[in-house]
């Protein structure tokens, strides 16, 4: 993209936006013309409504839809919540800015319905997600946490900024809230490679891992944030880059990927923005810790109740998922990332890397 | 060194029933200063209910209860009953094991040794002698008679120590006992609470209480319905044990088994005898003393196979949803109160009894623990309260038992509640020696769940009640609030003007209502 | 409609105590049908153990229990005492309230209702009669009659129904009894508990015992000694009551209250009878009969005040240490056992007891709970294990109120050990009717707490140099396994060569040594 | 400092650090040859041996001292760590790399004295830092976490790579561990403030108050990393920038403030290092909380508790603080950062921070 159509493409999501909220008030206002008790259709987020698409491979959200009638007690402090929020996400579009949820809640003690808390708060946010269609990001409405740390041969723009993910100093390049507003000027990489912890970062970096797997290293630090699910998408899809996923071994280690991959049920409404069905998980697997022989923990009672849910789960239906949870559970045990310095500490980069990589590609 | 038996059996003795509970006092419930005195209160209240109401009479009984020094009380107490003959004065009060209630009836007391245990403590603490007046009726006149009783526990035989007529215009007993070791608690435990319960469970007596303080309560009656008498019951033959069927071919007067059977056993028809004999092949012709252990016991196994009608029920005299409602109020002056009595059933497969309950709701309801009230559950089993061994008891068990959050309380423990539950039952299966708990039957248990359940759904609808006619104020006004400011909210959204949305806030107002009252919503 | 009382009186009747106890069996204990089985393995072997050495005879007891059918057991209970003499048979066996321990005397049983008792259950549930057989000696021979008895509760009497002389060639008692509704369990509260806990207490004796299935336990001497007998105490002054004076007086063949006093009641001397009379005022010089109840009251009211000399213990017979851990080998085979009687103490002012207690520790000791084996409590009074009510006992009580981490045990409740505890008194004060748990006096709590204690620290010193044992090996081993190690390691870091540690190695294993057994260790 | 003066520095801590360790060895061997029991003498950590410094303004440990024998069954496995530990660190010094204490763990697994659990890796570690008078981060042992986020005009550099904080995103450059290797080349501000969440950083980043104050903005994220403890320091000492925290008006808050101007008690031994006593509390203060009238919660059971001990605490002898928590504790209330949203999201940096700065400087 140039210059021209980046701008255009920018202040189209802008203009959508807008145009999305303010039908919200006219459908309202419209239903009060005709006589009616207006009400709002918010698609449902219960988990009955959450339906994992064989195709897409992600979460989606089914077609049964709530109501929020103002002619309802329990709805009308509800609809009147979304009406205010929705006002105020119009503004910050409006005027390029962005708020947390936090922010959000606070600024509702002025209105004439205010949440009762930040529970009430985030829920009308999700409400609005839905209902629109549109991410909370593109609604102004930003998470607290920044996403991963990004090192590595990628040159990327914020605004009039330039920035080289090598040159960002050894923690690398912070992926933002506002990861959409970033453009990807250019790149000299032939993977990414997310690794769960900063420990395994660090000793990423140190290795010169990514001159030696032409790659990018992703700290995810645990649970990736949707900033930077949305960054390995864009990735993936835009730069057309593999992605591996690198993860302690144990089923909070496979969810973490899983959730890269195929999206969570929570956020189905926005999965199609956030799933990396391509992502691959390079490890740790339990084949991993029988061959590499790693130092183990046993499996917690709460550990292994995860894993038989994971095998129930239709995200992991697939062969290769469905024999490593089982070889878990019969192993009992499981390893960190970290626990291949038994073999010293550039051995995951010299020796686990490279022949994890030369089985997946 | 050996010794030979005869030696040894030089000291054999025999000891009567009251030398045997002079050893062993705790046997008859009198253990603990508090539970002794409210044990005396139990013995005596619920003889004097039983005699009053036995010849017909309201209740009314006065107790006087002084403190003479810290452990040392005298207890008066008088009824308004039909009296004692002389005759068997000392017999009452002095005699242990005699009584008049070894019958299959529905009844308070029942062991025979609730008087003379009394008098028994009284003379074991005090060395002082009763002091009994009995007025009663002979030819139609009244004849009262004055005596000072000593219980000779050598011969379990009262002695009479003075005796003199004495003028009386109505019938009744006094009765006069100094106790030491005992001790008046306002406790749950205690004599205090013992008479308020008692109050509950019998709404037709009046009791008069001065406590050793000196400050007078009076329990008024709330009810003037005497209850109707209990009947005797023959047993069902689903209760009877083979060893019952032999005691009463033993004790009987009939000449054949089979009119034994018809006339000791309730539902017992010719017909039914004649299947017996054909299945069981036992010639039931022969003399009563004739029958046989094993015949006895093939007909109880026979029994157990076969259907018979459930047991007669006119011996079981409920209290009643009136009259339990009516105790309810007067004693605990609740905003609600809803009580029922069941249909009588059965336990144990022939054993017939009835469970009624009552629950009250707020004003003096529930229990005060330091600032709070708490939830009561008051146990009766044929109108006496039962006061201890609450923990095992079939009637604590069902009530636990019973999800209350589905009745709208949500923290039963904590709330100002009084349940009450009475069994009534010519045999209720009691726990243990002091018969303060009942068993834990399946039917029981049954049974109380279900009652309870039933007047907790009333509550229930009276709390919601309650609550809805709060919520609907409530309701108005959030439409009032809120109509308005989301609209003008909404228009601004929308880039236009407020509209009209009179017409809409009366439209959801009027629908808000219909909910509230469960009548049907117009839906677009 | 009104009724008099004449009317009401026509059913007055009296029962005997076997009519009484026939309608309230559960007084005897015989609730459930478990507990019921135990209660008469408890009232037949006392009775037997008490027969046997008051005889001079070690005793030996044979039981065989069948199952004829689901319920139903005959119970074969024979021992070689010293016999019933005809005369006496019916009398122990099927009259209530009748027996020779009404005295003031160290002995298992005490109610005069055990024996009776059991033949009342026996009778009720299956219309069986019982059938014994005496063997006693008369003059130096021995004779032996079998006979076949029923209890008529009608009379509280015995009605023989066979009887025949037999041939025996030494004394003893056996009883037939058949049962329904009673069932044989292995659980804590079962039969065999039952008998393996009498074992542990009573170790002089020998009981051969046939289960239902068949397998015969023998359960072998421990020890050759018979206890010597207890002699009868007088009752100390601390320990009557007003009531109690009365009835002596009452009973007594003495002309004067003085030489009642000196010789009914222990450590009362003429002194101390004078000192009463000059206090009290009273003259105890007039016949006992003519005391009067505050008469009496005065005089215990001045025991409460005077000195006396504590109650002579001659009457308490304690297990003893050997014989207690003679007995807890044999059953238990504990890999550590220790145990110890205390001197006697009072409690309530005037009544003695006896404190002993032993702990096993490995071997069988404790009980298995699924896979594990988990602490038990063995309780006794008098010998007689406790098999109810252990929550509110005086010996749990006191037991669980020791912090046993300081004596080196982490999780008590799942230590292999068994802990026995027996109070020996001729007044143990229980708790309830079915003498089944221990009043908490504090005195006997503080005993209980002191005698387990000591032991507890002797148990406490046996796991110490176990461990201590366990330690020394495992430390020369850590010495000779990191010390090289570490030198290699560190020279290394030094960038120099491994010295030579030798020297180093000795001085530090001789060091650890020191430490380990409490010597002072050189300090550099 | 010129290149060649920083290579110097570099190269002397480098050395300093080899010897130290070396001599540990030497303690030993040398023990051995006196035919002495070997043993280490290791100050005391435990809470009577920390002192807090009133001239220094921070915790220092005191003088006693523990010992680690070769010849006591307890101690001697803990002097054994501490020498097996001591080599790995003079490796990984001798050859500039750096390891995670988890991955000091997974090593051990190789030696003939290994650690039971992580605790004991880290216990031995701290024990090496007193023993030696130096910080981990010396001897090679980088904490896992990252520290805080940077934006602003200030120029660092980190080997031979340049980074300039105003142009490495909206999330600004990450301070890693190895924040002691990296120099300040250049900066334009004339003040820092470090902000407790990161959406405060964010909302000051949108705000551009690094424009309109001159300052840097550090992003903490809670409890302050000891690279971002050891940042500010330098920042502070080096550049003379006076440092403001800006928290959560809660103890929590207040504390996460103290530890950055006093240090912790915990880090005693390397308070010198971290401790910034010049570094001030702008707010939240309970006087703020009453001044602006700010949305509220009450103080939990938890927070009365701890605003007690600290005004027990000798770092907050000072009459101020004892002010602020007393008020705190009478009104019973505590308030977030962003609660100033109430006034509109611009608030706090056009009203809120001009006026605290003015009064503080």
């Amino acid at each position: 993209m140039n210059n021209d159509a980046k701008l255009e493409a920018k202040l189209n999501r802008k203009n959508i936006a807008i145009n999305k909220l303010k039908s919200l008030g006219e459908t309202i206002i419209e239903d009060v013309h005709q006589n009616k008790v207006p009400a709002l259709r918010v698609p449902s987020r219960g988990t009955s409504n959450i339906v994992y698409d064989d195709i897409k491979r992600h979460y989606v959200l089914g077609d049964r839809y709530g109501k929020r009638s103002l002619g309802n007690v329990k709805q009308i402090k509800k609809i009147g919540q979304m009406v205010y929020t929705a006002n105020f996400c119009k503004d910050l579009v409006a005027r390029e800015k962005t708020a947390t949820l936090r922010e959000l809640y606070y600024i509702s003690e002025g209105w004439d319905v205010d949440f009762g808390d930040q529970q009430e708060s985030n829920i009308v946010g999700e409400d609005l997600e839905v209902t629109l269609g549109m991410t909370r990001e593109d609604l102004g409405l930003m998470p607290e946490e920044d996403g991963a740390s990004v090192y590595g041969k990628i040159t990327l723009q914020e605004g009039d900024i330039e920035i080289n993910a090598l040159r960002a100093g050894k923690s690398g390049y912070t992926i933002s809230p506002t990861i959409d507003e970033v453009e990807f000027v250019d790149h000299d990489v032939k993977r990414v490679i997310a690794v769960e912890t900063m420990g395994m970062f660090h000793r990423m970096v140190q290795e010169e891992a990514y001159k030696k797997f032409d790659t990018l290293i992703v700290g995810l630090k645990g649970q990736a944030a949707r900033a930077t699910r949305r960054f390995l998408k864009r990735v993936n899809q835009e730069l057309k880059l593999p992605v591996y996923i690198c993860n302690d071994g144990d089923p909070w280690g496979f969810h973490i990927a899983m959730v890269i991959i195929s999206g969570s049920a929570k956020l189905a409404h926005v999965n199609h923005d956030l799933a990396t069905p391509d992502a691959k998980f390079l490890g740790v697997t339990a084949s991993d810790i029988i061959n590499y022989d790693l130092p183990t923990d046993p499996l917690k009672d709460i550990d292994v109740l995860r894993l038989k849910e994971l095998s129930k789960d239709p995200r992991y239906q697939d062969e290769n998922w469905q024999m490593e949870i089982k070889k878990m559970l019969k192993i009992g045990k499981k390893a960190e990332q970290q626990s291949f310095s038994k073999y010293g500490l550039e051995y995951v980069v010299d020796t686990y890397f490279p022949e994890k990589l030369e089985q997946l590609e | 060194m050996e010794r030979q038996a005869g030696e040894l059996f030089e000291e054999f003795q025999e000891l009567t029933a009251s030398e045997f509970f002079r050893k062993n006092k705790q046997m008859l419930g009198f253990s603990g200063k508090i539970r002794s005195l409210t044990i005396v209160f139990h013995e005596l209240i619920t003889n004097s209910f039983d005699a009053a109401e036995e010849a017909g009479i309201l209740p009314e009984i006065k107790i006087d209860l002084q403190r003479l020094d810290k452990d040392h009380y005298v207890l008066k107490h008088s009824d308004n009953g039909p009296g004692i003959p002389e005759d068997y004065v000392t017999k009452v009060f002095c005699t242990m094991f005699a009584g008049s209630k070894f019958r299959n009836i529905q009844s308070r007391g029942q062991q025979g040794l609730g008087c003379s245990g009394c008098v028994l403590l009284s003379q074991m603490t005090t060395g002082k002698p009763a002091k009994v007046t009995s007025a009663y009726k002979e030819n139609g006149k009244i004849k009262a008679v004055e005596m000072v009783l000593k219980m000779d526990v050598k011969t379990n035989q009262g002695l009479v120590l003075e005796k003199r007529e004495v003028e009386a215009d109505k019938t009744g007993v006094q009765i006069e006992l100094h106790f030491k070791d005992v001790s008046y608690s306002l406790s749950e435990q205690g004599a205090y609470e013992y008479i308020r319960r008692t109050m509950i469970g019998n709404p037709h007596s009046k009791i008069i209480f001065r406590d050793p303080t000196g400050h007078k309560y009076i329990f008024k009656r709330a009810s003037d319905v005497i209850p109707p008498l209990p009947k005797e019951v023959l047993p069902h033959p689903k209760g009877v044990t083979a060893d019952d069927l032999i005691f009463m071919a033993k004790h009987t007067d009939k000449r054949r088994f089979r009119s034994l059977l018809t006339s000791s056993l309730s539902r017992m028809s010719t017909k039914r005898v004649n299947e017996i004999q054909e299945i069981t092949g036992i010639d039931l012709n022969k003399r009563p003393k004739d029958m046989q252990w094993d015949e006895a016991e093939r007909i109880v196994e026979l029994f157990a196979k076969m259907d018979f009608m459930a047991p007669p029920t006119s011996g079981l005299i409920p209290i009643g949803k009136e009259q339990i409602e009516k105790g309810m109020i007067e004693i605990l002056n609740p905003e609600f109160v809803a009580s029922t009595t069941r249909k009588p059933v059965t336990y144990r497969g022939g054993v017939a009894f009835i469970i009624e309950a009552g629950i009250a709701y707020g004003g003096d309801s529930g229990r005060m623990v330091g600032e709070q009230r708490k939830a009561e559950i008051m146990r009766f089993a044929n109108r006496v309260p039962l006061t201890f061994d609450q923990g095992s008891c079939a009637i604590t068990e069902g009530l636990k038992s019973i999800d209350w959050k589905r009745y709208g309380i949500r923290d039963m423990d904590n709330a100002p509640i009084t349940i009450f539950v009475n069994i009534v039952s010519t045999q209720v299966p009691y726990l243990s020696t002091g018969k303060q708990s009942v068993a834990p039957e399946p039917e029981i248990l049954h049974e109380v769940r279900q009652t309870t359940m039933k007047i907790a759904r009333q509550l229930q609808k009276y709390l919601r009640a309650k609550k809805a006619a709060k919520e609907e104020a409530l309701r108005a006004k959030v439409f009032d609030t809120y109509v308005p400011v989301i609209l003008k909210e909404a228009a601004n959204l929308a880039e236009t003007e407020v509209p009209d949305y009179q017409p809409v806030l009366e439209k959801v107002t009027r629908r808000a209502q219909a909910e509230l009252l469960g009548e049907p919503v117009d839906e677009e």
